[in-house]
């Protein structure tokens, strides 16, 4: 391991370690706990400059209910959900299937098709939006979570297609071809054998591309407007127009939106982890 | 042993003639795995790239039938670059947010390696290290922009203990750029660091100890043994951050509205504010910078290809 | 008429998203709600910035029955997209024809009206009066006195201008002033419509004057970091002592807990004696997008707004604090508006601009007031940002 | 038990051809074993064979039974992987059942004979783990249990005992012998383990570069190996290539000199191709020196190996041919020496240097 | 050239004793390899030699200076690993260089030695080359030329031909004893290949579970194996560990009859510490079968291995361990028939079945 275990260090180096970590993590998110505190912090502190201070009374409570029951925040939120959670399952199912056509089948094409799927990805989306704009208008599907979901599972599938393809790679061929010794058709193949074997996979992708969608804003203010179709990245920004200058309820109001990403990078750490290494290794 | 007794074979003498689908199965299995996805992928992504080609030749609102125009919004584009207009504005800026976005990836790496201990809770301070990408763009904005605010922001608050500035950092066009950057380098770091260190985790530790026998020491031992073994997590850092870096909107977005007076677009900003901001009527001019912005890409996307099908034929 | 049943989705998309005005339209459709109670009427609020970048996409994807927007040339574009609804008809009524006169000369392109206005409001300088008493100021005749007044303020620690330019417009409505000012609406209106060259020696007499207050250093630091509601702490707090704004400033003053007594109004004061006095007086809209469902209702709900009692009644200072556009309504008797009105009427004879973004063609605007922007916070690059907007308007109006 | 023949075999991969029209016919039961150098086309043949890959030319039957086009599913063949390729999210049960379930075999049939497979490989009681929890022995077994529910009429393995320690390869090996006694099926077997070939094979097939060398059972290659590719490469430790030159030939006895070594003149017999002062290789497999040889050269030792049982000497180590002979425990040879060693001349084989070929 | 000595030297792992208090001296140029069962502390021990690890208590003497606590690179050692631990990045000359560049020699003394150390291994060819391009054997060989450049007192192997194939191993074994005779450094080599210990040691160490059971040159472990675990472990294929009892003990000689196996009673000499009746375990190599010999035992042969040069009959193949017979040529054993097995029975080993002990 490097650099050299710590516990292998002299006592003092080991103690000065320990003492370093705090504060390094509290210089590093300096930015998120002040947003923090002045989540709870009453409307007066800013208005007598007491920024950076101690809250002079905690309003944690008094500001979220705002945020929630006076804002549209709520309507965003499940907007958001409503738009994230289709795309994950759009795209993860989608690319699991390319991903195994590309992995799997030695075609002539294969690698073109691959190299489509990953040139597309890297693309800077810019070059997407007024032809895409217009499509999803002439489809009616402007401002709509539909038009929204559609695309970015067309997108996601580039990603999650490159990630799929390298890991069923790197599943042992042989287990396609005894399956395929045995007489098990392919779609079996497909189906009993690979995508039990890339749960771990699947998993690394879904939380990957929920938190990229759930924190999409380019695409949430070209595709949809308003509170019926928006998601949260986008409704905090008319949430914060309604409340400027309102940092207490400003901070509320980004803790909430930035909150499920945030849980869901904890409880599926380990995957999340994976999803970023894994997707983008091979190189 | 048990005695076994010779298995008749279940397979018929001769072959049944099995259904048109089941004898090519092998063939036609991957087109149909694949014509979901592709079809989409070719509809939503591959068809507007060559879409946006064609829209950049035109003169269109997006409201009324659009002008063909030839390669007049490029000559546009042109006389703005030679102008030092908007255009070259926001190329320039592309530019600096290309090399030092590209900072992310050794601040990623020292973090990376200041945490690669085995020290208790130390799992807890990777992840909280990594939290800022978790986070929405939008979210980080917002923080940042406070954190500049020329009279509360904890910047000048702090830079005022040292009896410095204040600095407006998002309103003095010489500082706005930087400002931002250094907004989405916090992020882009954490995503770096979490590279590096499942790169650290990869590194063969034998080839750590043979350093160690060489006499390889600190600095030295990362520099010759490390980076080296850590270059694939390397690559991916540098290609995730150009991605990132020529993909910058939403901070600009949310930070500056690529003010002060224009001095903090870049070119995925511009091409949104001419399209389709609230001044913005320009589709076929947001188009052809996008194509501007697409080929800078272009370079990076075929360095990527190509070192990918190096592997392949590697492989 | 609009005692005739409507029934049916009456979609109504505003842009009105600050707190005050956002309550008083939605009283306001509550009244119509109840006058229609089978019409089922879905309204949408958004951010007022981002309603500018959004009604291009409504209007042809999913267009709503009504829309909020605003006059003159901002309106061109739909218009001559046909995105707007031709409501010509309503002005044929008696009722609207007579009493809306006044305005139908913004709502009109190419001989045909396309909306109705539902409020207008006088531009002026805001400021407060317990500072001026305190250092002794009177309200500024001519430019001499304006800027001896902000001299005195200046030396006694304020900056005379509060002011946030990070969307732009604001600095819009300073040039507005000072160049009608200076050279008078008529050239005004000619350089909004690009007819007259940036370069052009009254056009740089207007940025002179404007240099004057810059280099005094009037305004507040770091305006172009700010949004309009963002700088109208400098005023509250009394680091500011006036804000050149539109009327719709003083609710949210009032708000932040400035009294009537604190806060006044004056126009803008003269500063070329050979030019009419004009006024910044923008008009908000309703149109019928030409793609709505329901235009009876649509149609219905237009009149309703314009009718004397709504336009009494929304407008007044505890909802808009605005001026009605019908003429038999009653300004309500708020100084600011009363001030308003009467200067509106009377003291403009020079004639009534709509806005800088609502009358240069939106392009133009955009690259202005972002000239402006750049001007105020370095005015040493004047000669820079003119060639620039000579170039802009070179490009835009061919 | 069916017979699997071979018929002009051809596979190319894009332009490059791998199989070069390969002829060859396994009996019925019999134990074929496909041996020659690492990317000589063992693995590809057995795969043409499996159905895996599409032969370019040529034709495959098994049992009389044409199936060069026909699906591997379809060829009543089983293969065993040199991996194995158990699905690791399935119990053994399941691993050895799901050919079956997949085609639609009676639930209960599926059990009996998983069981039934199970019991000849002691694998009664892992059925319910997964292939995780298996030591590389009991995989293997799992591996080949799964071939033999198919109940196939050819067993196919590529290299199966590769990934196995020594110790237990010597045990699968036995298994396997066992197995193919048991169930009497054809099986056709690739490994580049000398001693894996020499002890399963009924029939050994040398493969080099897509072509057959030379076919027949393990002590006739040893004894008679018809070039020197199969001279050199069966056998263990190889076969010594020496230069040599024929100093007369007579009634199907050539007199030979060793070039580059010292010693005398020695007589080969059963060679009648060969001419007076041709030169020859001449090979001579360690084992096969001995202190009762008529002929003998000196060679001065550089190494000396005790294995316990046998001891090698060899001559010229570092270089890449060291001469190596086998000592036994009467010799006196000591490192560093030069050593007469005695050989029996009869047991020389001689080739011709140019194309390898067995001159007799 | 140094020779090293480990006093009372212990390692554990937090709690997990590994390495129990080893006493161990290998004198200057001697050639000592450590073998023993998997996980039985071999690499940690090399590794507490090469300072890689923290030794948790006893020293390391290295010659005559006392090295516990000095640091790896200045132990005077260098180390070739397993997986070679070459680095990916640099030339085959970069990676020889590397450790005199670290150290500051002059680059006309590197590139001197480099040289040096690339002839004597063949590499001349290669010093430009990124390993990646080189074959299995030729990245052992620069594993070993940057061992040798260092020039060190003492050279450590970790299995170093563990990942080579059976044919190179030989030969890279060959030049690793060559290599030992020209530069006449001491080295110390970790293995649990059988027959690399017997060839190329001087001092065979066999450890278990972190203590050393036997020490002795490879013969003298062969041939007097100081208790069970050694005499298994030393000799390929394994020594037939079969039950017995004592018949009779007198004078040194013990009658013992082999109690699951039919034959005579037979006896062993040089035991003096058994009494009748008691139960032990006969040690018989199956190399040591031979028509001559004057015991026997009836075995029924299941499986016959002819490995051409020598053949081997299992009986009770399938289970864990089969009685192994080696059968000569003259041997006339078939496979399913009882066969009497003839040995010497001066040959034969007794243990004690319950420590393992030698009966001497
Ligand atoms: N899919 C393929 N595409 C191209 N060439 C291939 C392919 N499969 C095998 N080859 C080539 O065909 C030749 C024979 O390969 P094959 O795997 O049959 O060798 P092998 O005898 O099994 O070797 P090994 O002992 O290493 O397994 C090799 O040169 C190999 O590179
Ligand atoms: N870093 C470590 N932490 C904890 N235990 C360890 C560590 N290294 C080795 N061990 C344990 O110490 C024991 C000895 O390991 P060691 O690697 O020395 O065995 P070995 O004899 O080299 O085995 P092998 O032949 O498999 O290489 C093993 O039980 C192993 O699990
Ligand atoms: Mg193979
Ligand atoms: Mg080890």
């Amino acid at each position: 391991m490097f650099p050299k275990p710590i516990e292998r260090a002299p006592r003092a180096w080991q103690l000065t370690y320990q003492g370093l970590l705090p504060v390094a993590l509290i210089a590093w998110l300096l930015p998120l706990i002040a947003v923090a505190i002045f989540s709870i912090k009453p409307d007066s502190d800013f208005t007598t400059g007491n920024y950076w201070g101690w809250p002079s009374t905690f309003e944690g409570i008094n500001n979220y209910r705002r945020v929630f029951f006076e804002s549209d925040m709520p309507r965003y939120l499940l907007n958001s959900v409503l738009i994230t959670v289709p795309t994950v399952i759009g795209a993860v199912a989608l690319s699991s299937m390319t991903g195994f056509a590309l992995g799997v089948y030695r075609f002539r094409a294969n690698l073109w098709i691959f190299f489509m799927f990953v040139a597309g990805n890297f693309v800077p989306f810019q070059i997407l939006m007024v032809p895409v704009r217009d499509l999803t208008l002439d489809l009616g599907l402007y401002n709509t979570k539909t038009g929204l979901v559609l695309f970015h599972i067309a997108f996601q599938t580039g990603f999650c297609t490159l990630f799929m393809r390298n890991f069923i790679r790197a599943l042992p061929f042989e287990l396609v071809e005894a399956a395929r010794v045995e007489g098990v058709a392919e779609w079996r193949i497909f189906w009993f054998i690979i995508l039990p074997l890339m749960k771990p996979a699947l998993a690394a992708l879904s939380v990957l591309i929920f938190t990229f969608i759930w924190n999409d804003y380019f695409w949430a203010v070209v595709l949809t407007q308003g509170a019926e179709s928006q998601p949260v990245t986008a409704g905090i920004t008319s949430f914060n127009a309604q409340y400027r200058a309102a940092y207490h309820l400003m901070s509320a109001g980004s803790i909430v939106a930035a909150l499920p990403p945030v849980l869901m990078f904890f409880l599926m750490q380990r995957h999340f982890i994976a999803g970023l290494t894994l997707g983008a290794t091979k190189g | 042993m048990t005695d076994v007794s010779p298995a008749v074979p279940h397979y018929p003498a001769g072959a049944a003639p099995r259904g048109w689908f089941h004898r090519n199965q092998q063939s036609l299995a991957p087109w149909l795995f694949l014509a979901p996805g592709a079809l989409f992928f070719l509809f939503y992504v591959i068809f507007p790239i060559f879409q946006s080609f064609n829209i950049s030749l035109y003169e269109w609102d997006g409201l009324s039938p659009a002008e063909y125009v030839g390669l007049s919004n490029y000559r546009d584009l042109y006389w703005e670059f030679v102008d030092r207009d908007a255009f070259y504005v926001s190329l320039k800026n592309n530019i600096i947010w290309l090399v030092l976005y590209l900072l992310a990836i050794p601040a990623g790496l020292f973090i990376a390696l200041f945490l690669n201990q085995t020290v208790t809770g130390i799992r807890i301070y990777k992840s909280l290290f990594f939290f800022p990408f978790v986070i929405s763009q939008v979210v980080v904005g917002l923080v940042f922009t406070w954190f500049y605010d020329p009279t509360f922001g904890i910047l000048n608050t702090i830079l005022d203990w040292f009896g410095l500035g204040p600095i407006n950092v998002l309103g003095n066009e010489r500082y706005v750029t930087y400002g931002i950057i250094a907004a989405g380098l916090w992020p882009q770091t954490a995503y770096c660091m979490i590279l590096y260190l499942t790169g650290l985790n990869a590194v063969d530790p034998e080839q750590i100890e043979a350093g160690r026998l060489d006499g390889a020491k600190g600095l030295r031992m990362l520099w010759f043994i490390i980076i080296p073994q850590l270059k694939p997590a390397t690559f991916i850092a540098f290609v995730v951050t150009i991605i990132g870096a020529l993909r910058s909107f939403d901070l600009i977005s949310i930070m500056t509205q690529g003010g002060p007076f224009g001095s903090s677009r870049v070119l995925a900003f511009y091409m949104f504010e001419v399209a389709l901001s609230e001044y913005g009527f320009r589709m076929g001019y947001g188009a052809a910078i996008a194509v501007v912005l697409f080929l800078i890409m272009l370079c990076f996307i075929a360095y990527f290809l190509w070192s990918m099908y190096r592997d392949e034929k590697r492989a | 008429g609009s005692d005739a049943k409507l029934s049916g989705d009456l979609k109504i998309f505003l842009d009105t998203s600050n707190p005050a005005p956002r309550a008083t339209m939605e009283a306001m459709i509550g009244r119509f709600q109840e006058k229609h109670p089978d019409l089922n009427i879905e309204t949408t609020v958004i951010d007022r910035e981002e309603y500018k970048t959004q009604i291009r996409n409504f209007l042809t994807a999913n267009p709503p029955d009504v829309a909020t927007w605003y006059a003159a040339n901002r309106m061109r574009p739909y218009v001559d997209a046909g995105l707007f609804e031709d409501v010509s008809d309503l002005w044929q009524d008696a009722e609207i024809a007579e009493n809306l006169a006044s305005t139908k000369g913004a709502m009109t392109i190419d001989g045909k009206q396309w909306g109705v206005p539902y409020t207008y409001y006088q531009w002026g300088v805001y400021y407060r009066k317990d500072i001026y008493e305190e250092l002794g100021l009177e309200e500024p005749e001519n430019w001499e006195e304006f800027k001896a007044n902000c001299q005195a303020i200046l030396d006694s620690g304020r900056k005379c201008f509060t002011i946030g330019t990070k969307f732009l417009w604001t600095a819009g409505g300073w040039f507005d002033y000072l160049n009608m000012r200076t050279n008078g609406f008529d050239f005004h209106m000619d350089l909004a419509a690009g007819e007259v060259s940036w370069e052009d020696e009254r056009v740089r007499k207007t940025f002179e004057n404007w240099k004057e207050l810059i280099d005094m250093g009037a305004y507040i630091d770091n305006h172009q970091t700010y949004s309009w509601q963002e700088a109208l702490p400098f005023m509250v707090n009394g680091d500011a002592a006036a804000y050149l704004m539109g009327n719709f400033a003083v609710a949210p003053l009032r708000d932040a807990g400035l009294t009537d007594d604190q806060l006044d109004f004056y126009q803008f004061p003269e500063i070329n004696p050979d030019v009419e006095m004009a006024e910044d007086a923008p008009t908000d809209t309703f149109h019928i997008p030409a793609n709505a469902a329901n235009k009876d209702a649509a149609r219905a709900f237009l009149k309703f707004v314009v009718s004397a009692d709504e336009q009494t009644e929304i407008n007044n200072g505890k909802n808009l604090g605005q001026l009605p556009v019908n003429a038999k309504s009653s300004v309500d008797d708020d100084k600011f508006l009363n001030e308003g009105f009467e200067m509106l009427s009377s003291n403009s004879p020079g004639g009534v601009a709509q806005f800088w973004d609502r009358d240069a063609s939106a392009e133009m605007a955009k690259v202005s007031m972002e000239g402006f922007q750049e001007f105020m916070v370095k005015p040493d690059n004047l000669d820079r940002i003119l060639a620039k907007l000579e170039r802009a308007r070179q490009r835009i109006y061919k | 038990m069916s017979d699997v023949e071979l018929r002009k075999l051809k596979k190319s991969f894009g332009k490059v051809d791998v199989i070069h029209g390969v002829d060859l016919s396994i009996k019925s039961g019999e134990f074929a074993v496909f041996v020659g150098p690492s990317g000589c086309g063992k693995s590809t043949l057995l795969r043409l064979v499996a159905g895996l890959e599409e032969a370019s030319g040529g034709e495959i039957l098994i049992g009389d039974r044409d199936v060069t086009n026909v699906e591997a599913a379809e060829r009543g063949i089983a293969m065993v992987f040199q991996s194995y390729a158990l699905y690791p999210h399935m119990s053994v049960g399941e691993n050895m059942g799901f050919g079956l379930r997949m085609t639609g075999t009676d639930k209960a049939v599926i059990q009996e004979r998983v069981e039934k497979a199970a019991q000849i490989l002691h694998l009664d009681q892992l059925l319910e783990r997964k292939p995780k929890q298996l030591s590389g022995g009991q995989r293997q077994r799992v591996a080949i249990g799964r071939a033999i529910v198919r109940e196939p009429q050819v067993f196919l393995f590529d290299e199966p005992l590769s990934n196995l320690d020594a110790e237990l390869r010597v045990r699968m090996r036995l298994e396997i012998a066992k197995l193919h006694n048991d169930l009497g099926a054809t099986m056709i077997y690739v490994t580049h383990d000398q001693v894996e070939a020499m002890t399963l094979a009924d029939k050994i097939v040398v493969l080099r570069s897509g072509k057959i060398e030379q076919v027949g059972a393990p002590l006739e290659l040893y004894n008679n190996p018809d070039n020197s590719f199969v001279g050199g490469f069966i056998g263990s430790p190889k076969m010594n290539m020496l230069k040599g030159k024929v100093h007369s030939a007579d009634n199907g006895t050539a007199m030979v000199e060793l070039t580059e070594l010292k010693g005398p003149v020695f007589p080969v017999s059963g060679v009648s191709t060969t001419r007076a002062g041709s030169v020859v290789t001449v090979g001579l497999r360690p084992e096969h020196f001995e202190p009762a040889g008529a002929a003998h050269i000196e060679a001065k030792i550089d190494v000396i190996e005790h294995l316990g049982g046998v001891s090698y000497g060899y001559c010229g180590a570092g270089e890449d041919d060291p001469l190596t002979i086998g000592l036994t425990e009467a010799d006196n040879a000591r490192p560093g020496e030069t050593y007469a060693a005695h050989f029996d001349p009869a047991r020389a084989f001689l080739f011709d240097p140019e194309t390898g070929l067995r001159i007799r």
